[in-house]
């Protein structure tokens, strides 16, 4: 026994507490906490996915008191994975940025801390058994996103950041509306109890709730046309936390949403608006970041269109589909990642950003470019890479459900993404370097951050059993309700004292 | 044109929220099985915590507390951020009003009972309404109207991140120490006490207090980083 | 505190209609108001308004606040029985618990938002929204 | 009895009333004291809905804290909304 | 462990090895290259046998490799010609940079080549399908000419056909399961007839594209003439023919079960056809040696789809043959114009003149190769296509014959302007110091010119092979009755029917073409072609006097009205419809947050407004 899924929030938020006070002691320490405590969490997390595997789902009470009345957190193959996703990708993040700010000792403070909220805001959501409990880490996760969004001063970060903030305060309304209709039928908001009781609500209700649930969770799930703050606040924020956006806030969003989808309301017709709203996400944003001319509007947009893509992918319903969905979650929070990671030293020291300042930049910056190239080739699903085994899940998934449009559409938009990817790959490489381009040669750590990524997505791609396992026993969980419900209800002892 | 198309949307929603609110019997509740019944039951019963709220607030669901404590933590710590302009620009303080002698007579006389009120709110939030919360929020006002009486009143910024740390360091060890006896994440390991008495309710009095400087001292600190903000 | 305050059919509903219609005042200055400003104010009222409808959800009629006062308890012993009879009579506790929560949280989202609003108009010496479009497409 | 009821309502109409002042006003420092009001009439609104915790924080944090918040705002940015200009010209670009 | 595995391991281990060493020496770099290419070539005949087969699970999918003889036929066109342009490019690319990268994806498109071609399974066909897109889409690029048009234009239609294959695929394994190649061969008959029909479009629709046939071509003028030489010889004459071997796989195994196949069969025929003939127009047309032999690539590549879509005996026979052949010829041509362009530093026509005398052994090779090309015996040219002839009279495609007939006769006039627009002609000052390529470049050519001659006179080494492939799909043995098939063969083997003649016509035609130099070697006069003034009339400075300038102006103005739109237009066209959509389309995002609020609403007004009909 290394520790409970508690710590997952415990730890870091203790660490953040302390990160101030540890900061009038010694400087440096403000930078190694968080990474310290993000690889202690990696470690819990890899040991209780071991657990899992195991002996089944982890529920921990918090509190003393058993599910429906205390709040409790589910460590199941579902969430567990997804744990371990972020943790690791929070970590991977924290390598990057650990040079961050190194001149500005303060600011560098609130990064670290926000970072870390950030981080473990998105932990809570994926762990957490109760939705009121949930509001609270979407509302953590969304101030430290605010936060981090405007962090820059020189840029139009606030607008974003603004932007971002009126979307996000519609969320949490349509959150606590949904909440309000739920508690006033069933007298309980934990999720187990809802979904065992969900029966019982006056049909209105379920379907109103289900659909605030979908437009609050929805826009943090980055869904058409609920994402109109993406791509400012993808393009806006410091690149680090625009790889954390993608890597990690919208996980927990799409995690959230599918929760309630299919636990907590069983609603005929839900996987077919899902299939549509996602089409019809992944369709425009691809279209939109065609003409894009900034390198990271480009990578936001392609974010929204990929999540499109996972929607589409749960909304097919079956265990393939949810499988796909989950393997396209965990490879595009690698490769997206990586592609935001190199990208922003590919221009680093603009502040506009454009493509065209990326061109030739392949002489001077070898490795980040190499990096950036194999996420591109790899995030368009080209074989032997990691994307291409999550495309071809989706697509036999779908073709196992006959949706043939679907596949079709979904390889139709495939041809777009990889025109815009390899338009600036070809001009990285092949391109005269602009005159008053100044690169910025990574640092070590950061070099280290890409690499590691960079590996990553050679190992699942050149052999995915490394993951699928995984993959498979999350999606079964995802769509065994039952044992979930029972796995929430049957736990914990009433109060021990 | 927007504003009638946002009219026509709003009242599409209003009357779709509205209809199915009107199903709801006010003033009686569709459930039966509900958790309130528990918690209303075991609040004074087994934990000696006369004001429910509290017990549901600090034990109960005390994680989504853990989270809104840091939320507003979150709060003050992203405003600094987005405000802060640079090492070596620190702004001067924004003057609302000048206040009169009267003024700030009173509010010097004021000041500690208006601490001393918060701080017994906060000690008493298991017993009578209101709470950590409450109470931070009252001593904040305190420091406020100290701030705006006082051109040149100064708040130590070391002293209100340490209250502000050390309370939410409490806040997780009392989480932490729950572990003890094999318990669970915030599970209350003291004695409860009897009912409607000062000392009961375990940790509760404990983690509310916390709450109450951390609270306090995360408000004081937003307001100084906001009042500090001037063109 | 026991008048029997909502018997009357007029009220029955009442709360309802207001929390909604502050809702939707908030939500209208948050969609049409040009300025920042008057955004935020929009999503404060809003926030009120859904404080409101998640009280009045809990509330139980002729109910008493979830507090086990002595003036409540008077003499009666604390058996299990007394106190079931006597959280019969109170309102619900968990949306208060909830609001308190949700009221902290809208102020913090407040204060970012304001201090992003400083933020805008030291970059763009206005609050127009409308002229704060600088990333688009 | 009745002049509870009475009461309730009034609160409940100034309430919106407040809340359509605060969204029209165009001087900002009166929209904020307008929510200031709003958080007033709601906490009243919690004790007779018998929730004084809730009623308590509405208080403290929607009457000062908040209220204090925007108006340190308003003094650091304008006070006065602008005219909406009219007529609305072509999109331009 | 199975030598299938050691063989790709070796590839791959070696064009790491080859990336990594190029920041160590360029020697390094250069041995590695060759021993892995040698390597994996000795080891793939000596030690892999046809019937080796291996399989494994990956991701929950089993796959399964393995040689057989159609494979094997196919991968001694990619090993053969590999190994020679792999020799050439050691001299060729010497002092360029970037040269980790070259090799590295060259050995990588090698090995995704043979991986298509060991492929038992679906998957792990599409697999290297895709890496042989993008390893070639590398090489494409690695010049950093024109990246932004002609890579991308290859690597939209390559996506284009690579997508519309794995519809077709997992079309395939929703059907039946299982993603076995023969499986899926075998269960095809019982497909509905929807899926009968759209599985083989699909994925002729992806050979096509590889196979550079008319309408998906537009990629290759491009992507041939920017990739460097030393590859453009493997990709035309390798590559290309994985659409052939796909291609032959559908036509034999899916599309003859089809009711309605003949609709299909014409169809693709005609493709063919006409893909060769506006080839041949095209390629007449250029000035630019690349370009020129990019399109007839094209053209050569309708013969053989024709071939294939005849699909009779003699036919697939042919076409096979056809493949073989077009990789010896193209690959001698490719390297030829890379030689050139490595002595004198362009390619056009216009510019290079008289270089027979400069670099002799580069032109006899490019004249054998130009000869089998246009089919003149008694190179293997010649029995290619005669054969193709002889088996669509015989199956009374007359019409066809003629087209054929009509792109093979104005193939002699690009032939014609090959061989006379380089080599030919008179000396210029400006060309005097050129030199002969370095030897390094020099054989592989001459091998592979070789390499012609031989088949003409001994298709047999040839044949056979390609008959035991015809055997794996299905063909009855040719052997027995191939002479009864063609007039061209009086017994199996060896022997040609018309050798005799055949020798007469070349050697009537050596004599002259002898007598001819030597007489005019005598008589010359030299005076630049640049400096030609005629009837006092002084040309302006910049005007290009050449005679190569507008060489066949009369022929094209007489095509003119065929040639005039060429598909490209209409790509373009649609591209640019396209991008202005995507324009249009994301000024959804106006940029301002209340409108996003708005968004928001929009969106749940209509999900409440249609909640009935969406959640029944």
């Amino acid at each position: 026994m290394v520790g409970t899924p508690v710590l997952f929030i415990a730890i870091p938020l203790l660490a953040a507490f302390l990160i101030p006070l540890l900061g009038f002691v010694w400087k440096e320490s403000v930078r190694i906490l968080p990474g310290l405590v993000l690889l202690y969490l990696l470690y819990l997390a890899v040991n209780l996915m071991g657990q899992v595997a195991h002996s089944g789902t982890i529920v921990e009470v918090i509190a003393g008191w058993a599910p429906p009345w205390g709040i409790n957190l589910v460590f199941s193959p579902l969430t567990g994975l997804l744990t371990t996703l972020m943790i690791l990708m929070g970590f991977i993040i924290w390598i990057y940025s650990y040079r961050f700010k190194n001149i500005d000792f303060r600011e560098a403070v609130k990064y670290f801390i926000l970072l870390l909220m950030m981080i473990t805001g998105s932990v809570g959501i994926v762990l957490t058994g109760d939705i009121f409990n949930q509001f609270v880490f979407i509302e953590i996760t969304s101030i430290s996103a605010y936060a981090l969004t405007a962090f820059y001063k020189g840029r139009d970060s606030a607008e974003a950041s603004f932007k971002y903030l009126i979307i996000g305060s519609l969320s949490s309304m349509f959150l606590l509306l949904a909440i309000v209709l739920i508690y006033s039928q069933l007298g309980t908001l934990n999720m187990a109890d809802i979904a065992d009781k969900a029966h019982l609500m006056k049909p209105g209700f379920k379907i109103l709730a289900l659909i605030f649930f979908i437009t609050g969770l929805g826009i943090e799930a980055e869904i058409f046309p609920l994402n109109g703050w993406t791509p400012d606040a993808y393009a806006q924020a410091p690149g680090p936390v625009g790889a954390a956006f993608s890597g990690i806030v919208v996980k927990a969003g799409v995690y959230a949403m599918i929760r309630v989808i299919f636990t907590l309301f069983d609603v005929s017709g839900t996987h077919q608006f899902l299939i549509i709203i996602g089409m019809i996400t992944l369709i425009i944003a691809e279209m939109a970041a065609v003409k894009q001319d900034r390198l990271k509007r480009m990578l936001a947009y392609s974010s929204i269109g990929q999540m499109g893509l996972v929607i589409v992918a749960f909304g097919i319903g079956t265990e393939e589909g949810v499988f796909a969905a989950l393997f396209l979650m965990l490879n595009h929070a690698i490769i997206k990642s990586l592609l935001f990671l190199s990208g922003s030293y590919l221009v680093y020291n603009s502040t506009e950003k454009y493509i065209h300042e990326t061109d030739g930049l392949a002489k001077h910056l070898p490795i980040t470019s190499f990096l950036f190239a194999l996420g591109a080739i790899a995030i368009v699903g080209m074989p032997p890479f990691a994307g291409f085994w999550s495309k071809w899940s989706i697509l036999s998934a779908a073709a196992h459900s006959n949706m043939i449009l679907v596949i079709v559409l979904i390889l139709s938009v495939s041809i777009i993404e990889l025109v815009y990817y390899f338009r600036v790959v070809n001009r990285i490489y092949f391109f005269p370097k602009q005159k008053e381009v100044e690169p910025k040669r990574p640092t070590i750590n950061a070099l280290i951050a890409m690499s590691i990524l960079g590996i990553l997505i050679l190992v699942i791609g050149f052999y995915p059993d490394s993951v699928t396992g995984y993959l498979h026993s999350a999606s079964q969980s995802l769509l065994e309700k039952g044992k979930y419900i029972q796995d929430v209800l049957s736990t914990g002892q009433l109060f021990i004292q | 044109m927007k504003k009638i198309l946002v009219l026509s949307l709003l009242a599409v929603f209003g009357v779709y929220l509205l209809e199915v609110l009107f199903k709801i019997d006010f003033g009686h509740q569709f459930f039966l099985h509900g958790v309130k019944d528990f918690y209303l039951t075991t609040s004074p019963d087994k934990m000696g915590v006369a004001n429910v709220v509290t017990a549901i607030v600090v034990n109960f669901r005390g994680f989504d507390t853990l989270g809104e404590v840091t939320v507003l933590f979150l709060a003050t710590t992203a405003m600094s951020s987005i405000l802060y302009k640079g090492r070596h620009q620190l702004g001067e303080r924004a003057v609302l009003f000048s206040s009169s002698r009267i003024v700030m007579t009173g509010s010097k006389l004021l000041f500690p009972a208006i601490i001393l009120l918060g701080a017994y709110v906060f000690i008493h939030g298991h017993l009578t309404p209101g709470g950590g919360f409450q109470g931070g929020v009252i001593i904040a006002t305190g420091f406020l109207l100290m701030l705006l009486s006082y051109e040149d009143y100064k708040v130590s910024h070391v002293a209100l991140s340490l209250v502000e740390s050390l309370a939410g360091i409490t806040f997780a060890s009392v989480g932490l120490l729950g572990f003890l006896n094999g318990g669970t994440f915030l599970q209350n390991f003291l004695p409860t006490g009897g009912l409607n008495n000062l000392i009961s309710g375990g940790v509760i009095p404990i983690i509310y207090i916390a709450v109450g400087f951390k609270v306090g001292a995360e408000l004081t600190g937003l307001i100084y980083t906001a009042l500090n903000e001037k063109d | 505190m026991e008048f029997k305050l909502f018997d009357l059919s007029i009220v029955e509903y009442a709360f309802f209609i207001t929390a909604v219609l502050i809702i939707l005042i908030g939500l209208y200055g948050a969609l049409v108001k040009k300025t920042l400003i008057k955004i935020v104010i929009g999503l404060s009222v809003l926030d009120a308004g859904i404080n409101l409808l998640l009280i009045s959800v809990g509330y139980v009629k002729s109910g008493t606040a979830p507090i086990f006062s002595p003036a409540l308890i008077k003499d009666m012993p604390l058996t299990l029985e007394n106190i079931k009879k006597l959280s019969e009579g109170m309102v619900d506790p968990v949306p208060q618990a909830l609001v308190l929560t949700a009221i902290v949280i809208g102020f913090g989202v407040t204060a970012v938002a304001l201090s992003l609003v400083i933020r805008l108009y030291r970059h763009h010496h206005t609050l127009n929204i409308d002229e704060i479009k600088n990333l688009k497409w | 009895m009745i002049i509870y009821i009475i009461l309730l309502l009034f609160l409940l109409l100034l309430m919106i009333g407040t809340a359509i002042y605060s969204i029209v006003q165009r001087d900002l420092l009166y929209a904020v004291i307008g929510t200031g009001v709003i958080s007033l009439i709601l906490s009243i609104l919690f004790l007779f809905l018998q929730a004084p915790d809730v009623a308590l924080t509405e208080a403290a944090i929607g009457v000062a804290l908040t209220t204090i918040v925007f108006i340190i705002t308003i003094r650091n940015t304008v006070r006065f909304e602008e005219e909406p200009k009219r007529p609305s010209k072509p999109a331009s670009k | 462990m199975n030598m299938i595995y050691i063989v790709f391991i070796v590839l791959l281990g070696g064009a790491l090895l080859t990336f990594f060493a190029n920041r160590i020496s360029g020697l390094l770099r250069d041995t590695f290259f060759l021993l892995t290419i040698l390597a994996t070539t000795v080891l793939f005949f000596t030690k892999i046998h046809i019937g080796d087969t291996v399989s494994f699970t990956l991701a929950g999918l089993n796959l399964k490799w393995g040689l057989d003889a159609f494979g094997w036929y196919f991968s001694l066109i990619v090993l053969g010609l590999g190994t020679m342009a792999a020799f050439y490019a050691l001299s060729y690319m010497k002092g360029k940079d970037r040269l980790g990268y070259f090799y590295f994806s060259f050995l990588i498109s090698i090995l995704s080549m043979l991986g298509i071609l060991m492929s038992h399974d679906l998957v792990s066909f599409f697999i290297f399908w895709e890496v042989m897109t993008w390893s070639s889409y590398l090489i494409v690029i690695y010049s950093g000419r024109n990246v932004q048009k002609n890579g991308i234009n290859y690597i939209l239609l390559s996506a284009l056909g690579a997508y519309a294959m794995l519809t077709a695929i997992v079309m395939v394994y929703a059907n039946i399961h299982t993603l076995s190649i023969s499986e899926m061969i075998n269960t095809y008959p019982q497909f509905s007839h929807v899926q009968q029909v759209w599985l083989p479009v699909l994925f002729l629709m992806a050979f096509s594209v590889k196979a550079a046939m008319m309408p998906l071509h537009v990629w290759a003028p491009g992507a041939y003439s920017d990739a460097p030489m030393a590859y453009t010889s493997v990709f035309s004459g390798a590559l290309s023919k994985m659409g052939i071997y796909g291609m032959v796989i559908v036509f034999v195994s899916m599309i003859s079960y089809l009711p309605d196949d003949t609709l299909f069969k014409e169809t693709f025929a005609w493709l063919g056809a006409i893909t060769a003939i506006l080839g041949t127009l095209w390629a007449i047309a250029q000035d630019d040696a690349r370009k020129l032999l990019a399109y007839s690539s094209i053209a050569q590549l309708g013969y053989i789809i024709t071939g294939v879509a005849v699909g009779t005996d003699l036919a697939m026979l042919s076409a096979l043959f056809l493949a073989a052949l077009h990789a010896l010829f193209k690959g001698t041509l490719f390297m030829a114009v890379g030689a050139i362009e490595r002595q004198t530093g362009t390619v056009k026509f216009t510019e290079v003149t008289g270089l027979i005398r400069k670099m002799p052994w580069t032109f006899i090779a490019s004249l054998l190769a130009i000869i089998a090309l246009a089919g003149i015996p008694p190179l293997g040219g010649f029995v290619g296509k005669w054969m193709l002839y002889e088996s669509l009279i015989n199956s009374n495609h007359y019409i066809l014959v003629i087209a054929i007939f009509f792109a093979s006769t104005a193939a002699f006039l690009y032939c014609y302007k090959f061989l006379f627009g380089f080599f030919l002609g008179q000396e210029e000052k400006e060309w005097e110091n050129v030199k002969e390529a370095p030897a390094l470049m020099v054989l592989p050519m001459l091998i592979l010119a070789a390499g012609t001659l031989v088949l003409g006179t001994f298709p047999g080494i040839l044949l056979k092979p390609a008959d035991a492939a015809m055997q794996t799909l299905g063909y009855a043995s040719t052997e027995g009755h191939l002479w009864s098939m063609s007039i061209l063969f009086n017994e199996w083997g060896d022997q040609v029917l018309l050798r005799p003649l055949v020798y007469a016509i070349a050697g009537t035609f050596l004599f002259f073409l002898i007598i001819l130099t030597v007489k005019g070697w005598k008589n010359t006069r030299y005076v630049s072609t640049k400096d030609i003034s005629s009837s006092g009339e002084v040309p302006l400075e910049y005007e290009n006097l050449t005679f190569s300038v507008n060489f066949y102006q009369p022929f094209l103005r007489a095509v003119g009205p065929v040639m005039k739109k060429r598909m490209i237009y209409y790509y373009r066209e649609f591209g640019s419809g396209m991008e202005a959509l995507f324009d249009y389309s994301r000024r959804i995002y106006n940029g301002n947050g209340q409108t996003y609020a708005i968004y928001v609403m929009i969106f749940l007004v209509i999900i409440l407004l249609f909640k009935n009909s969406i959640f029944g």
